[in-house]
């Protein structure tokens, strides 16, 4: 990692997504079943739920190199679990205003509701969150 | 059982039934005018006086509602008795001298002309008699009471509330049915305002047979209509049942059956046509959805299978459209995929039943299936017109000195020309769609929809009947718009997954748990409102928290929660997650 | 504080409309100025039932009577009578044909043929004071029922008693009781009809605003009988103060525990609601009267289950009339055989073999005495009509009596010795009714009276059944023919025929009874008929239709020397003549209205 | 034989841990008739020149608190770990960074500037001289250590053996570690395994809190001074922000019985990788909000989320400090 070079000229953001088993996760692979175009930049972790995604990891993905992390969970009103991602929604609002303080961009974290019929809002955002990143630059975390 | 004697006949009736009755059973006629059997005998028209004899001593008394006693002697022809009675009508005839059933009355008991002179006289045919079974059957039988006198004596009459239109009236028509005159009429304010079509295609009691085809073909209870459901009154019906199998208590009831898996299939609706008003549905007479024109080649249908005009004429021509909302940016983007077909077998049919020309107006013909396109040939053969092209309106036209006829404005893609196109009839073919409710059922099912809002599987090829949830199976057009082979080939698909796991007996269950480290554990009680399924719960001796692994589902909100990281998913413990960021992140 | 003198002053519906609250106050204002109003109190009491004599007043103890004060009359009264001790003559009662006057009300031949059962507390007690009807001996009745005797005592001393309905129709009360005690049921209702529809009488009301304790105490002892814990009064809303006089009384019965829960400490619970009803006669009919509590039109239905079996609410239900109930507490003081021992029969064996006790007519038409009157019952109508009654007024001649209301017979003079009892009195083809007589003279047409009285129940018909409904309107037709002078001998019959018709088949009482004038009419008239119908004129000369005024020229000019006064006061300018000349009627204009006649002194003016 | 050598020693600390060892009373006589003392700066004069002197793994234990703040403290950790057979993290500081580490909300450029030039308190003669490593003085050149960008925990220098948390450790927990390691030495008993945090729970903070907790739901927070508290009900359920759930337990729930929310000096428990981030998903699971708007509404009432909840945490935290302004 430590090789890793971070310059903006060179720059191909690496965003860690935790997705939800039942929604964003299989809103993804509807994405590349139906052959869409989606930021390969995302590597993709997958969570039974988005509320099982604990602020560690999402500082543990910053600390070990990541440009941005995002969180897909299915529609407020639509988990699968009934109310897990109300528990996310409030994680990463929290989250957010702590990064913000760590000096860190608060929009380096996206949360987005993603069912499992939405491989297009999927390939859509993930591209979108690159570009972002891609304005945004590297992350370079002092030691 | 008492014993009675009604003009010298003997006879034995059960004791309370009415003079009226008994002499029914002896086969006396007794003339009425107010008496019905829904209600209880109102006993105004006194037409039914009979003399009661006890003794020497004689007295008149009404057959209708006279509770017989053991030992009676009733003469209904004595000569009183018809003295009372020919007054009686007179005094009717002299009022109401054109009323069919008074004169029928009259002249059946040998009155024809009044003695007397009535200053009150109505001469209408129709005119009310006062006979007051309205009042009684909306009050005792209804149990309404929308209907009711006002005023008094003379001046007596049958009158609404205010003499305004009710708004407690059911519009059952129980009133006008009981009128012996006709009096009273029923008219739907709703066709007077053009609202509906006045030919109904699903006319019907409130006692049905749902459908010809029906297993079992037995008679059902409307309860959108009827009396009984709606106020608690009529049990006319169990009154006239021998065997008694009217029982009003038989509801609806909600069975709880245990199962372990479901398969939903639960088809779909058919687009609201009047979303369209272009068309004309529900506004122009004989423009019919396919659903209404499948409903009249029924043999068992309205029309007994008959092609015909609202006029009861045979139609000239008739045009189907197509893609009524499916296909249709606005509407609904995708193919209805059946509609093709159907409207070619509709061409088929009206061409076959009458001698209409046919037109088909169409986007593409989808004649997909297997033998589909053989039967497009065949009916190109038959001279079916088809015209490539999306209407625009159908509008109606009014020639003076003919009947009015339909317009179908289009343009004719083929030819390049727009059109327009007298029909006497048009068919439209509305977009299927998923149910209303469907949103409600996903939520029930935890299952997904795709943005046609029908149910979401697991996987559009390797995968089409499954859902994200275990054990909950879609098939048919709950799953998307299909045809009937489809449709009957997905749900065996289903039925055969199905029961390979019941074949197997048992169900492995995802090992994706929460579980709670006792020994660790400190009882903060942060995770306890946490799980949606209760599957938390907090044990006062020990202080600490537990986790039902029956209960959970594992989706690990308790394990993001938890403070101390006592508790730990399995499948995607903290360790693991962790691995997988710095693995994903090694490169 | 008690009082050297009490004035009586009759506050009876009568009275007050001849301005007796005006008397009261003056008297009160007159006695304050002489500083005698700690000595002589002002009570007001309910109708003292000489109504023809108000506004009155009785003196106790002293029990002079004093008749039709004027406010001017009270300076004067109070200066003789009760500063100097000295009863003023002039305001006493005069009898008729006699000069001197009668001071005490008790030789007042109107009073002295009077036998007091239901009105026993008339004009004695102050009616909304319930300390006075208990001081009199009220609610003794109660308290002896409820504490000494069983519910089937109770009936047993009604059944012995002889009572019978007070109402018409003249039902054994205590056969109704105890039939409505067998009923098996868990609710029973008494009711108490106060529903007085017949037009010129006042008896219900008078008792009731004379002596509305006695109906409660009448319908308690009832209630506890039947075993009913709900009791109805059904009052018409016309009569203001009557119902007025129940609200207080029952309000203070509550007060006293003489109504509500556990009455007398038993376990006896009864309660009393009152039911205000619109004044439709037919409302009066039982069946009527209870649908019209149930909140229902007030039609009859059509029965033969009585309402003592399934009345109210389909419950049993024991419906007497006003002046019944409050016979019954003075039944339970008095014993079962003292009030047997009036009137006429014996009903030991039979409960409908004889007329017990009394009954409260109230007087009206052509008699001198007008008023409310209880007699007992065998008093012959001739008795009533003159002793009482004082006889006819201005010296006429006797023609009928009608009794029992609107739908009540004319009685002819050559039956004036009828004993006065059920039986008798539906024998002649009239009855009892609930105790309206009305006394008519040679002045009046028995076609026009029949016709009145037949507009009235034709009127008041619910319209409910054909014959009541149609019939009764053709019979009107049929008079209205008559008395037009368009009748036919034919229409004669077909009235005849249609009226038993009407009684016959008819679903209420109402009907039942409806052609009851016609026919007695017919029955004791019938030349009076026949010459309206082929002379085509009105012996009585009543029918304007066949009578016409003219003036006899020779008085009129010899005697009145062509006044004039009838053509001043003709309304439709009808009478021609210069003054001081003979005066004619033109006929075409005439509205036979009569007022020349009135207003001729010299008698020139003549009915043919 | 020679009494087994013990080093005490104070790197970037307040001193409360040194304190804390006073505390032991008489129980100092104990260690002090066991062990040589062969460093213990704050009570005795030792130079370090005799610590370099000494055979590595000679010392058989040092106890070392505070955090590595300065070029020294890690010169002094690292030759301590040199001469220690058993080298203990004592204290919050040397653990988690604790107190001092809140200086990692900023770099050095920024402290400096506060405390040389802009700090009111300065007098106005020395205001604006920073300090030099290396001053060349009259008697010749002196050094004074580097002061690092960043503060940093024992371990992210040294590799350390065990840990005594605490801020200080409570004074019967030093007492029962040091019985136990005399126990240790004196009969030949196995250490325990490497890593071990010593002298605390392997719990929560809850556990030891006396409060009466149930289900929570949080409306609104609450500073202490805003409220005045139910002495009986869990204080976070109060609304005061206690760090109590994300504490190692083993002070005795000390604050709470001061009716005051844990200060988390004890540091993350067992297992967990980051105190404050671990509060932050406990918090926000329990926060009685169903939007964005009202989530930040409640999440706003807490005052200084970050010194909050990585107070004695911050160096060991995952992230460790706080980016500069212009890092994005």
């Amino acid at each position: 990692m430590e090789t890793q070079i971070k310059s903006k000229e060179n720059f191909n953001p690496r965003i860690v997504a935790f997705l939800c088993n039942w929604c964003t996760y299989t809103g993804a692979d509807l994405a590349g079943v139906a052959r869409m175009k989606s930021s390969p930049s995302v590597r993709v972790i997958r969570t039974m739920c988005s509320g099982r995604v604990d602020p560690t990891f999402v500082l543990k993905a910053f600390k070990m190199g990541a440009d941005g992390v995002m969180i897909g969970g299915c529609h407020i009103g639509d988990c699968h679990y009934s109310e897990g991602n109300f528990k996310t929604l409030r994680r990463v609002e929290f989250l957010k205003i702590m990064l913000k303080d760590f000096g860190i961009d608060p929009k380096r974290l996206r949360l987005e509701w993603i069912s499992a019929s939405e491989g297009d809002k999927y390939a859509h955002v993930t591209n979108e969150f690159e570009k972002e990143l891609r304005e945004l630059g590297p992350l370079v975390l002092q030691e | 059982m008492i014993k009675l004697t009604i003009d010298g006949k003997q006879l034995e009736v059960f004791e309370d039934t009415s003079i009226l009755k008994a002499a029914e059973k002896a086969g006396i006629w007794i003339p009425t005018m107010c008496h019905c059997d829904y209600i209880e005998p109102y006993g105004v028209c006194r037409l039914c006086s009979v003399e009661v004899v006890k003794g020497k001593r004689s007295r008149i008394v009404t057959a209708c509602n006279y509770p017989v006693r053991e030992g009676l002697t009733v003469r209904t022809n004595s000569e009183r008795v018809k003295w009372i009675r020919k007054i009686i009508m007179e005094l009717m005839l002299s009022r109401w001298p054109n009323v069919p059933a008074v004169k029928e009355m009259a002249e059946q008991l040998g009155i024809s002309k009044p003695r007397f002179e009535s200053k009150e006289k109505d001469e209408a045919e129709d005119a009310c008699i006062l006979c007051g079974m309205c009042v009684n059957v909306c009050n005792d039988l209804v149990g309404k009471g929308v209907l009711g006198f006002s005023k008094m004596g003379i001046e007596r009459e049958v009158v609404l509330p205010y003499n305004e239109r009710s708004e407690e009236c059911i519009a059952c028509g129980a009133c006008a049915y009981v009128c012996p005159t006709k009096h009273i009429k029923v008219k739907s304010l709703e066709y007077e305002r053009g609202a509906i079509q006045d030919w109904s295609l699903a006319s019907k009691t409130a006692i049905y047979v749902p459908t010809m085809q029906a297993v079992p073909r037995v008679p059902t209870i409307d309860e959108a209509s009827c009396i009984n459901k709606q106020t608690g009154g009529c049990k006319a019906c169990q009154t006239y049942c021998e065997p008694g199998a009217i029982n009003y208590d038989m509801k609806d009831e909600e069975i709880e059956v245990e199962v372990g898996q479901i398969l939903i299939t639960t088809g779909y609706q058919l687009m609201d046509l009047t979303k369209m008003p272009q068309f004309g549905y529900g506004r122009l007479d004989n423009v019919y959805s396919s659903l209404d024109f499948e409903h009249m080649l029924n043999s068992t249908g309205p029309t007994n299978g008959t092609i015909q005009c609202k006029d009861g004429s045979v139609p000239r021509a008739v045009g189907i459209i197509h893609c009524i909302g499916s296909r249709d940016e606005n509407y609904h983007k995708y193919c209805s995929r059946v509609c093709c077909m159907y409207a070619l077998k509709f061409a088929h049919l009206i061409k076959d039943r009458t001698t209409a020309e046919v037109y088909q107006f169409y986007i593409d013909m989808r004649a997909f299936g297997k033998g589909y396109e053989e039967f497009y040939k065949r009916l190109l053969d038959e001279g079916v017109n088809m015209i490539r092209g999306k209407v625009g309106e159908v509008t109606e036209c009014r020639v003076d000195g003919e009947k009015p006829f339909l317009k179908v404005a289009c343009e004719d893609t083929l030819i390049g020309k727009f059109r327009e196109i007298p029909l006497d009839m048009v068919i439209l073919c509305p977009a299927i769609e998923s149910n209303a409710d469907s949103s409600d059922l996903k939520k029930i099912f935890s299952i997904s929809q795709s943005p046609d809002k029908f149910f979401l599987e697991r996987h559009p090829k390797l995968d089409p009947m499954s859902t994200m949830t275990d054990g909950i199976f879609i098939a048919g057009c709950a799953q998307g718009p299909k045809d009937i082979p489809d449709s009957v080939a997905q749900a065996s698909g289903a039925a055969a997954k199905i029961l390979s796991l019941i074949s197997v007996g048992e169900v492995a269950v995802d090992p994706i748990k929460a579980e709670i480290v006792e020994e660790r554990c400190s009882g903060c009680r942060i995770c306890n409102n946490l799980c949606p399924y209760g599957a938390i719960s907090y044990i006062d001796e020990k202080k600490i928290s537990f986790i039902n692994d029956m209960l959970c589902k594992g989706c690990g909100t308790c394990v993001a929660a938890c403070p101390s990281s006592v508790i730990t998913g399995k499948g995607f413990t903290d360790a693991q997650i962790m691995a997988e960021i710095e693995g994903l992140l090694a490169i | 504080m008690a009082y050297r003198t009490y004035l009586m002053v009759c506050a009876g519906t009568g009275c007050v409309a001849n301005n007796s609250m005006k008397i009261k106050e003056k008297l009160e204002d007159e006695l304050l100025k002489r500083g005698i109003h700690n000595e002589v109190s002002v009570v007001t009491t309910g109708c003292n039932g000489f109504c023809a004599a108000g506004p009155l007043m009785v003196v106790q103890p002293d029990g002079v009577f004093y008749q039709l004060l004027k406010e001017s009359d009270i300076p004067l009264l109070v200066e003789e009578h009760f500063i100097k001790g000295r009863p003023v003559k002039k305001l006493m009662y005069t009898p008729p044909k006699e000069k001197s006057s009668i001071p005490k009300m008790s030789d007042i031949p109107f009073f002295a043929n009077q036998t007091l059962i239901a009105l026993k507390n008339r004009g004695l007690i102050d009616p909304e004071k319930i300390d006075e009807y208990i001081a009199r001996g009220g609610y003794e009745a109660l308290a002896k029922v409820l504490t000494t005797m069983t519910s089937e005592e109770v009936i047993k001393e009604i059944k012995d008693s002889g009572l019978r309905g007070r109402g018409g129709g003249g039902f054994p009360t205590g056969i109704k009781w105890e039939t409505c005690k067998r009923m098996e049921a868990d609710t029973r209702y008494v009711i108490c009809n106060a529903d007085e529809g017949d037009p010129g009488a006042f008896m219900d009301r008078s008792i009731i605003e004379s002596d509305p304790h006695a109906v409660l105490e009448g319908m308690c002892i009832g209630a506890f009988a039947i075993g009913a814990s709900d009791g109805y009064i059904y009052i018409r809303n016309e009569y203001p103060i009557a119902l007025q006089r129940l609200q207080v009384a029952i309000k203070q019965a509550r007060e006293y525990g003489l109504l509500g829960k556990n009455i007398f400490g038993t376990d006896f619970s009864f309660d009393v609601r009152i039911v205000r009803g619109a004044g439709a006669f037919v409302c009066g009919e039982s069946t009527a009267l209870m649908a019209s509590i149930e909140g229902k039109p007030g039609e009859p239905r059509a029965k033969y289950v009585h309402t003592v079996e399934k009345g109210l609410h389909d419950k049993p239900t024991c419906l007497n009339n006003v002046e019944t109930w409050a016979n019954v507490a003075q039944i339970i003081t008095r014993g079962a055989s003292w009030f047997s021992s009036i009137g006429t029969g014996d009903v030991s064996e039979d409960a409908w073999g004889g007329s017990k006790g009394t009954k409260v007519f109230s007087l009206s038409g052509k008699v001198n005495n007008t008023g409310l009157i209880e007699v007992p019952m065998g008093i012959s109508l001739r008795q009533i009509i003159y002793d009482i009654g004082g006889g006819i007024k201005d010296g006429k001649k006797f023609k009928a009596v009608q009794t029992g209301g609107p739908s009540g017979g004319f009685i002819p003079e050559s039956l004036l010795d009828l004993p006065v009892d059920y039986e008798e009195l539906t024998r002649v083809g009239s009855m009892m009714g609930s105790g309206g007589m009305v006394v008519t003279d040679e002045d009046n047409c028995m076609v026009e009276m029949a016709k009145y009285f037949l507009s009235f129940t034709q009127a008041e018909s619910c319209g409910k059944c054909i014959p009541c409904r149609e019939g009764t309107k053709r019979m009107l037709d049929i008079l209205e023919k008559i008395t037009t002078g368009e009748g036919t001998e034919e229409d004669l019959v077909l009235l005849e025929e249609l009226s038993y018709m009407v009684v016959d088949s008819s679903l209420c009482a109402l009907g039942g009874s409806a052609p009851n004038p016609v026919l007695t009419t017919l029955k004791y008239f019938r030349d009076e008929y026949e010459t309206h119908v082929r002379d085509k004129k009105c012996p009585a000369h009543c029918c304007k239709a066949l009578i016409k005024y003219s003036i006899d020229p020779n008085i009129c000019v010899e005697k009145g020397h062509g006044c004039g006064v009838c053509s001043k006061s003709c309304p439709d300018g009808a009478i021609i003549g210069e003054s001081k000349q003979v005066h004619y009627i033109d006929l075409m204009k005439c509205g036979k209205c009569g007022i020349c006649y009135d207003s001729c002194k010299f008698n020139a003016i003549y009915i043919e | 034989m020679s009494k087994p050598k013990l080093a005490l020693y104070w790197a970037s600390s307040c001193g409360g841990c040194e304190i804390a060892v006073v505390d032991l009373e008489a129980k100092i006589l104990d260690v002090a008739g066991f062990f040589e003392i062969v460093l213990w700066p704050c009570v005795m004069d030792f130079k370090y020149k005799d610590i370099e002197a000494l055979p590595d793994g000679d010392i058989t234990l040092c106890l070392f608190n505070g955090a590595i703040r300065t070029s020294e403290n890690e010169h002094l950790a690292k030759m301590l770990r040199a001469k220690s057979k058993v080298m203990v993290a004592f204290g919050s500081c040397a653990g988690d960074g604790a107190i001092p580490s809140l200086a990692n909300f900023y770099d050095k450029d920024s402290i400096y500037e506060y405390v040389f030039k802009t700090c009111p308190s300065l007098e106005e003669s020395s205001r604006g001289v920073y300090p030099e490593t290396k001053t060349t003085m009259p008697e010749g050149e002196i050094e004074i250590p580097v002061f690092w960008e960043t503060v940093k925990t024992l371990d992210q220098v040294i590799d350390v053996d065990y840990y005594i948390p605490g801020c200080p450790p409570q004074t019967f927990q030093i007492a029962a570690a040091v019985e136990a390691v005399i126990d240790i030495l004196q009969n030949g008993k196995p250490l325990p395994p490497k890593g071990t945090v010593l002298g605390a729970g392997d719990k929560t903070c809850c556990d030891d809190c006396t409060r009466v907790k149930s289900e929570k739901k949080i409306k609104k927070f609450y500073r202490p001074q805003d409220i005045i508290t139910d002495p009986e009900q869990c204080l976070l359920e109060q609304g005061i922000v206690c760090m109590g759930p994300a504490t190692r337990n083993g002070c005795e729930a000390l604050c709470m019985k001061a009716n005051m929310g844990c200060r988390g000096c004890y540091g993350p428990p067992e297992g967990v990788l980051d105190q404050g981030a671990k509060m932050v998903s406990a918090l926000s699971s329990v926060i009685d909000a169903q939007n964005p708007e009202d989530a930040k509404k409640i999440i706003d009432t807490i005052a200084d989320p970050l010194g909050t909840f990585y107070r004695f945490s911050m160096a060991s935290s995952i992230l460790r400090r706080v980016q500069k302004k212009n890092n994005k």
